[in-house]
């Protein structure tokens, strides 16, 4: 296989690292929320590609899930939501941004170095893609961690969780990967779902998280 | 069709047609026994699967140790259901319940031993991985179903926990694969567990690390292991009894099974990491860290959980301890922890219906006032605590003796820890069933016979143990290794 | 030495020597009292009452009738025979001038002691029986001395009883004097300690006075406060009985000399008994003037005495191994 | 074929217990006979098993407990002498019961669970391999643990329950560890297995000191006695009598069997911790009583002392034992298990006793006690036969055992260990101490609550109690003095048992020497004959009544008490429990307890009254127990925070974790 082929692939996965690093660096919801369309069709792309590559069909269909649900269906009623909300200014850190982005750094480092023992007898572009991949699934777990908004954190799980897709498809010929992705939609879509809910009950006034909170049981 | 392979296609099928069937029925008396119904005959085939067993495809696998686990699922998810026939209406009556959200109770009730059962059986990782999602989306709904605010900031804060555990799992899974498909080549073998076993000695060591640190903090989640566990008390609580009690009754061994798959497959690799350490260390946390919650509870059902958190470590402990002892303890364990705890949770189901309260400052004085069910709970609490003649006394005799025999400085934390949960249990059971009794003295019409059938197993279990399943549990042991 | 218990059918000497032994320490114990008195009185420049004085006032109480307090109970009666009887039975075990009769061996000098102990535990629980201020006052001060004098006492049977490798008295006696014990440091202690403990288990000077009444700092006094007639004549005598005890017992151990052995003859018996004679009559003699001499203490003072007297004890006994293993 | 019988009447015992719980809970006289003949069964086969002691101890499997060893079962002399103090007693206290469980109120609280009590018990003694043992062991604690919340609407019950039950779990968790090393990796848990299985030095020092940990927290030894002052007096009393007579014999059985047969007397030293242990105990148990003004609690620490006492003899039986010396190993051991016996005897006899007391006058408090002598006299005699032997006085049987300790002591110049020399006479000394205190302790008991005037109308009103009671009570007397006259013929009943633990250790027959007398190893070292001694002073004491009333006056004249002349009708103004302690308090309190008197006199023309008041800590709660529990609930204060975290911080820690094992497997594969 040339090796331009990998060579796309590579890009395209680091353009998803670095769009994660937007993620964490954005500070408006809005522009969280392009980002993240952004990824997803970085995301959607470079299944594509994988599927041309190793000529695996099924795999389009999961890139057509992924462009149609997380960079369409997702975004849009996630705008409304934040515009019902009004939470569409700036949003409320629990980590300040600069201390995000070492972190970032350092995590992306530490994938790196984690997936350096790999032997390379396992194929490079798999054992690269995995390296991108994990930077991209942690980055999107210290986003959910770093932010307070339950939005912000929908969309770090839904990056992270583009991570994996990434993976799964990066990972030659696995078996079943529609499945996976589609659970994993039907997963985001409860989420969201479940933001609209309680924004339905009166119960909550918003959805952060901290409120949420408030209503544990066993309090001294 | 096989005998076997009728029996397997049983087990899965009469649940999802079940869901589907009370999904339409509107009586919930009647949805209720056919609850009971559907659960007795999945029960009752899994019970087949001793006789014979369906050939392994790349999809599904019936071996010894799943079966252990299948015919626990299923019997505890019966009596259960049993269970919840007889407490459910009680909910309906005290407002707490519509019919609609009942019709959907049972729905989902069967859809969750469904889930449960296909991760057991099911030999494609993958699969696996879906299964134990579609039980853990099903008790999310369940545990959010009394839309209380605390019942569904239980059920968001599990739900957020639990896909996140889900995601890590899955990447574990994936590099399983990437470790197989350059062993094994592409495709579903790559993916079937019982290939895996066997071909993981030629392996990618360092990528089976990396995926054991995944899957371990993944399923580790769902089994509860601390620091992973904070969505377990509030789920427990929150939810319906039921629910709590085949949340730790089952759903948390069904995870712990996961884990133990891909201990085997790691154990197969030399020259990958042992596995072991990393288990005993987390289980060690565990148990310290559940007993010395437990000294702070105040709702009896959040405090149950905790104990569950705090068994599930020592089953971990055994399981990471390894040896023909320690894992035949950890699976005796594991039985007699299913049956005691989901027995309490029946018990304690019952109490907070007669008192009205889950808050057990609001309990004193049981057994003056329903001594039957009273003493039941005492029964209950010291065969969870480890008191003899219960079977958890014999397993946790065994994880202590062959632990200090072999590492004297493992079992310090552990009996300490041990120590520390009983001492709390003590005391709250003391408070609960002792003293001038409070609260109302009114009869509780609840059967108490699924917690007579657990305890009474428990009891025989702690003094005899059939040799039939004591072969079975030691070929499992050794399986294990 | 042979196996020191009899036959079971004694021989007839056996017993009359068993029993020439018994009734002359219970003749000579009031003599021995009024002995002491009347050296006392004339150290302290008076006449005093003369020495057979002990003897008038046992009978007159004899003849006196008994007045009980209301709520006494059958203890209370029962208790200064009780306590006659055991001092007396310790006594006639003590080899005084001869050593090896007939039951000696029956009682050990543990068990002497246990005897003693059985006297004071009784007599204590007499003080308690009438429900008195002053029986309790006497009975919790006496049992407080006893928790201190027993032990020390003990002690005091371990060294001497290790060097003799038994507890058997009449062994003791004849080891001390028969094998060269030589002078120990051990020995002297423990007689010292002895002579401490002996002064404070008869109440005398300067733990307390016999001749006082309705003074706070009392405790044997107080504790007999409500008896009298004959229960105060054999708690009297008793009393004189236990005197000899301890004075007999020192004889025995560390005076052993003349004192006869197993099997003797009559000449020996008597020569013994005339020794014995001497040595009362010179620790008659020692006790009056040492009371003569020193103050009475406050009861408060009492505790420190006697753990001087257990520790004097305690440390004969270990002297003794550092001695023995060198 | 016998050890089927003994389980078959154990058997019988959890039956009797089950149709307590069916049918007869309001007839309790039915439960407690049935309790009574099976625990004859079991008394018979002890006896028969020591009279006639085989050679091989008969062995019975069955297929119970762990399934690839199953449960075994064994009766040796060892077992059998402690079979023969746990029926004796258990028979005796049950006939106690018949009549006390007529004013017990909660009889169903009682009845089911005091014959399950008494099988746990015997199995203990019966089990052969680690996991019976401990199973009944545990049976043991906790029924007895449900016995004592019988009583379960007071708050200090409840609290004594607790400390007794995690105290109790505590040693079970530490014999778990005991056997664990006996048992090996491979995990021999039979009693046969261990033997066989040899330890290094250094395990073995560690099965010794956790064997004495585990068992020496059921039998009371300080510092893990907490409970016991506790929890027995918290029971009803005919529990009491058998939880502090017997359950802690019991406990010293485990000891026995753990370390002189399982584990086997490797070093002289071992004794040493051993008697150190058993000193303070006896020491601090007996000084603890004296200031108690609870009956039960008082024999509760009494109970506390009498373990210390054991424990010095079975150390001293160690140390000879470990210098070679079987044969003053032989004597130590026996004068153990003789005051095993003794003790159980008279503690029993005593805690009857005091539930009578409670039967009649319905306190605890001796303050409100006094003159009862004049209203129950039985009781009153038995109770002055139990004090009178506890604080060991010849002829009694307290006293044979303590002469045999005393006896054993003096022949530690055979020790050719320094220490050895040293401790052992030093020891003594304190037992000696010990043993005053304890006369002191129980003149103070008899006197406050018999003697005196009665302090309470509750005393005033008092009338002797039932004759079941009193019957059983009797019984326990008459042993304490058999056994204290003839201490020969008892040492000779405990031979097999030195035969079997030492080899070629047993004194010789006793019943040999003339006179009935007591001669442990050499006529002219020592000798002792207790029924001499009394048929002497018996003799001679009502010789000289009957000669003084004779020939002198038999006159006697009832008058008001002279006292002096100040009597002062009022029966406050005589000495109370805590005014006879002390001049004692004055001695031993400020050192031991940090005993305070605060004392106020208010100045003239003030019209307060002056006070007067005693504060004492129990130095071992406050600087062991204090502190632990403190550090645990610091401890759970600062984890609870862990419960209200929000699911942001939630997961933080788990993507903290996930971090950290990357980290660390980064380093791993570095490496």
């Amino acid at each position: 296989m040339p090796s331009l082929f990998f060579d796309f692939a590579h890009l395209l996965a680091g353009s998803l690292v670095l769009l994660s690093f937007m993620l964490l660096y954005q500070s408006r919801m809005i522009g969280v929320i392009n980002i993240f369309t952004a990824h997803a069709v970085v995301l959607a792309t470079s299944i594509a590609w994988q599927a041309y590559i190793q000529n695996a069909p099924h795999l389009y269909f999961t890139a057509a899930m992924a462009l149609v649900f997380k960079a369409i269906v997702i975004p849009i009623a996630l705008v409304r939501i934040v515009e019902r909300l009004h939470i569409h200014r700036t949003i409320d850190t629990a980590v300040g941004i600069g201390a995000t982005m070492l972190l970032g750094m350092l995590l992306v480092a530490l994938s790196i170095v984690v997936m350096l023992p790999v032997t390379a007898a396992s194929d490079p572009l798999a054992r690269e893609d995995m390296a991108f991949a994990l930077s991209v699934v942690l980055l999107g777990l210290l986003m959910m961690v770093s932010r307070r908004n339950a939005v912000s954190q929908v969309i770090g799980f839904m990056s992270l969780e583009n991570g994996l897709i990434l993976a799964a498809t990066g990972a030659k010929g696995m078996p079943l990967v529609v499945e996976i992705s589609v659970a994993f939609s039907v997963l985001i879509a409860f989420i969201v779902i479940g933001i609209v809910i309680f924004r339905i009950r009166e119960r909550f006034d918003s959805v952060d998280v901290p409120d949420l909170d408030r209503a544990r049981g066993d309090q001294p | 069709m096989s005998f076997g392979s009728f029996a397997l296609t049983a087990v899965l099928l009469i649940p999802v047609s079940a869901a589907v069937v009370l999904a339409l029925i509107a009586n919930y008396n009647i949805s209720a026994r056919i609850n009971v119904l559907a659960a007795m005959a999945t029960f009752l085939s899994a019970a087949l699967l001793f006789v014979d067993r369906p050939p392994t495809t790349s999809y599904l696998i019936v071996d010894d140790m799943n079966t252990v686990f299948i015919v626990l699922n299923t019997f505890v998810g019966f009596t259960t259901s049993v269970f919840s026939a007889s407490y459910i209406d009680h909910e309906l009556e005290s407002g707490k319940l519509t019919p609609t959200y009942l019709r959907f109770y049972h729905a989902m009730y069967q859809v969750l031993l469904f889930g449960m059962n296909l991760a057991l059986v099911s030999n494609n990782i993958g699969l696996m991985w879906v299964a134990i999602e579609l039980a853990t989306l099903s008790t999310v709904l369940m545990v959010g179903i009394y839309r209380t605010p605390q019942a569904l900031e239980a059920a968001w804060k599990y739900f957020i926990l639990g896909s996140v555990g889900i995601a890590l799992a899955l990447y574990g899974t994936i590099l399983i694969y990437l470790a197989a498909q350059g062993a094994i080549g592409e495709g579903l073998d790559a993916m079937a567990w019982s290939v895996l076993v066997k071909r993981a000695a030629s392996f990618d060591p360092a990528l089976l690390n990396l995926a054991f640190v995944f899957l371990l903090l993944g399923y580790g989640t769902k089994v509860g292991l601390a620091p992973l566990h904070a969505w377990l008390p509030d789920a427990h609580a929150e939810g319906p009894t039921p629910i709590s009690a085949v949340l730790s009754g089952l759903l948390l061994n069904v995870a712990l099974f996961a884990l133990l798959r891909f201990k085997m497959v790691m154990a197969a690799n030399a020259k990958a990491l042992a596995p072991g350490p990393l288990m005993v260390t987390m289980g060690l946390v565990s148990l310290i860290f559940a007993a010395f919650m437990l000294y702070r509870r105040r709702d009896i059902k959040r405090m149950f959980a905790y104990s569950s958190i705090e068994h599930m470590g020592i089953i971990t402990f055994a399981f990471g301890m390894g040896g023909p002892i320690a894992n035949f303890a950890g699976l005796l364990h594991m039985t007699m922890h299913s049956l005691t705890k989901s027995g309490i949770f029946f018990a304690v189901g019952h109490v907070a219906q007669v008192k009205g309260t889950q808050q057990m400052a609001g309990i004193r004085g049981l057994t003056v006032t329903h001594p039957v069910l009273g003493w039941t709970l005492v029964i209950g609490v010291l065969a969870i605590s480890g008191v003899p003649p219960f079977g958890i006394f014999m397993s946790e005799f065994l994880v202590v003796t062959s632990t200090f025999s072999r590492q004297p400085w493992l079992a310090l934390p552990l009996i300490i820890g041990i120590l520390l949960a009983f001492g709390a249990l003590i005391l709250r059971m003391q408070g609960l069933v002792f003293g001038e009794p409070t609260g109302s003295n009114a009869p509780d019409r609840a059967s108490l016979v699924p917690l007579f059938a657990h305890f009474g197993l428990v009891l025989a279990a702690g003094i005899f143990i059939p040799p039939l399943f004591v072969a079975w549990f030691q070929t499992v042991a050794a399986m294990l290794g | 030495m042979n196996a020191s218990y009899q036959p079971l059918i004694p021989s007839l000497e056996a017993v009359a020597a068993q029993f020439a032994q018994m009734f002359l320490v219970l003749a000579l114990a009031p003599l021995f009292v009024g002995f002491t008195r009347k050296v006392r009185a004339r150290l302290l420049g008076r006449r005093g009452p003369p020495v057979v004085q002990p003897y008038r006032d046992l009978y007159r109480l004899v003849q006196k009738e008994v007045v009980l307090a209301t709520n006494a109970s059958w203890l209370f009666r029962s208790v200064p025979y009780l306590v006659f009887a055991t001092t007396w039975v310790a006594l006639s075990l003590i080899p005084t001038f001869a050593s090896g009769l007939l039951f000696t061996w029956s009682a050990d000098l543990i068990a002497i002691v246990g005897l003693l102990a059985t006297g004071r535990f009784f007599l204590a629980l007499a003080g308690l029986d009438v429900g008195t201020s002053f029986g309790g006052i006497g009975s919790s001060r006496e049992v407080m001395i006893a928790s201190l004098a027993e032990p020390a006492f003990i002690t005091v049977v371990f060294t001497v009883s290790l060097v003799a490798r038994s507890t058997d008295l009449s062994a003791i006696s004849t080891f001390m004097h028969t094998s060269v014990v030589g002078l120990r440091v051990s020995l002297a202690m423990a007689l010292v300690s002895l002579m401490m403990i002996a002064v404070a288990e008869n109440g005398r000077i300067p733990i307390d006075n016999p001749a006082t009444h309705l003074e706070l700092t009392m405790v044997h006094e107080a504790m007999v406060l409500e008896y009298s007639g004959r229960h105060l004549a054999m708690i009297e005598l008793a009393g004189a009985l236990k005197l000899v005890v301890y004075v007999s017992l020192i004889g025995s151990i560390f005076v052993p000399w003349g004192i006869a052995g197993r099997g003797a003859g009559i000449s020996d018996y008597a020569l013994g008994a005339l020794i014995y004679l001497a040595k009362l009559v010179g620790a008659g003699g020692m006790l009056a003037l040492f009371e003569s001499l020193i103050a009475k203490m406050r009861v408060f003072r009492v505790p420190e005495f006697l753990g001087a007297a257990l520790m004097l004890g305690l440390l004969a006994t270990l002297l003794l191994f550092v001695s023995q293993s060198f | 074929m016998i050890v089927l019988v003994a389980l078959a009447s154990v058997a019988g015992l959890f039956v009797t217990a089950l149709l307590a719980v069916l049918v007869g809970r309001d007839r309790p006289a039915i439960t407690y006979l049935a309790c009574i003949s099976f625990c004859l069964v079991l008394l018979a086969i002890a006896g028969a098993t020591l009279i006639a002691p085989t050679s091989a101890a008969e062995t019975l499997t069955l297929p119970l407990g762990i399934p690839w060893i199953g449960m075994h079962f064994a009766i040796d002399s060892l077992s059998a002498i402690f079979l023969l103090v746990v029926n004796l007693t258990a028979a005796i206290t049950s006939v106690f019961a018949i009549g006390y469980s007529r004013h017990e109120h909660a009889n169903a609280r009682v009845l089911p669970f005091y014959p399950v009590f008494l099988a746990g018990m015997n199995l203990v003694v019966l089990a052969a391999d680690a996991f019976g043992f401990l199973l009944a062991w545990e049976f043991m604690s906790l029924t007895s643990w449900a016995l004592v919340l019988a009583q379960h609407r007071e708050a200090e019950n409840m609290r004594a329950a607790y400390i007794y039950f995690v105290m109790a779990s505590l040693g079970t968790l530490t014999l778990l560890l005991t056997f664990g090393l006996l048992a090996g990796v491979d995990g021999s848990y039979t009693f046969e297995g261990m033997r066989a299985h040899h330890l290094s030095a250094m395990s073995a020092g560690l099965v010794l000191v956790l064997a004495l940990a585990g068992t020496g927290s059921k039998a009371g030894l300080v510092p893990l006695h907490v409970w016991l002052p506790l929890a027995h007096p918290a029971a009803p009393s005919h529990v009491s009598a058998l939880m502090s007579g017997v359950m802690t014999k019991v406990a010293v059985y485990g000891f026995i069997r753990i370390v002189f047969d399982l584990l086997g007397i490797h070093a002289w030293w071992w004794g040493i911790p051993v008697m150190v242990v058993g000193g303070a105990t006896a020491f601090l148990g007996i000084l603890s009583a004296v200031f108690q003004t609870d009956t039960k609690r008082l024999l509760a620490y009494s109970t506390v002392e009498n373990i210390g006492i054991i424990f010095i003899s079975l150390g001293l039986a160690m140390s000879f034992a470990g210098e070679d010396h079987p044969l003053y190993a032989g004597v130590a051991l026996t004068a153990a298990l003789l005051h095993v016996f003794n003790h159980a005897m008279f503690k029993s006899l005593l805690f009857c006793g005091a539930g009578s007391l409670l039967v009649a006058t319905g306190t605890r408090s001796m303050e409100k006690l006094g003159g009862l002598i004049h209203r129950m006299p039985v009781t009153a005699f038995t109770a002055l036969i139990g004090s009178a032997a506890i604080s060991a006085l010849p002829p009694l049987n307290g006293f044979a055992s303590e002469w045999l300790l005393f006896q054993t002591i003096l022949l530690s110049p055979s020790f050719s260990a320094w220490s050895l020399k040293l401790l052992a006479p030093s020891i003594g000394a304190l037992l000696a101490l010990t043993a005053a205190i304890a006369a002191a302790c129980f003149v103070r008991y008899f006197g406050t609550i018999f003697l005196g005037r009665p302090r309470s109308a509750e005393a005033e009103q008092a009338h002797e109690v039932d004759r079941y009671s009193l019957v059983a009570m009797g019984m326990f007397a008459a042993l304490c003095v058999i056994s204290g006259v003839v201490p020969g013929l008892a040492a000779d009943f405990v031979r097999p048992v030195v035969d079997l633990l030492l080899p070629n250790g047993a004194m010789a027959p006793q019943a040999a020497v003339p006179w009935l007398s007591f001669v442990p190893v050499a006529p002219d070292r020592s000798s002792y004959n207790g029924i001499l001694l009394l048929i002497f002073v018996l003799s001679s004491a009502s010789l000289m009544a009957v000669l003084v009333r004779k020939v002198a006056s038999h006159r006697l004249r009832r008058s008001a008490a002279w006292d002096c002349g100040f009597p002062d009708p009022r029966p406050e103004t005589q000495y109370t429990a805590s005014s006879f302690a002390q001049p004692l308090r004055r001695v031993f309190g400020p050192l031991l307890f940090g005993a305070k008197e605060h004392v106020v006199i208010p100045s003239p023309g003030d019209l307060n009254p002056a006070t007067f008041a005693v504060t004492i800590h129990d130095r071992i709660w406050d600087v062991i127990y204090q502190p632990i529990s403190g550090l645990v609930n610091n401890i759970a204060d600062k984890l609870n925070r862990f419960q209200f975290l929000t699911v942001r911080r939630y997961l933080s820690l788990v993507f903290g974790t996930l971090v950290l094992l990357l980290l660390i497997l980064a380093i791993v594969s570095r490496s």
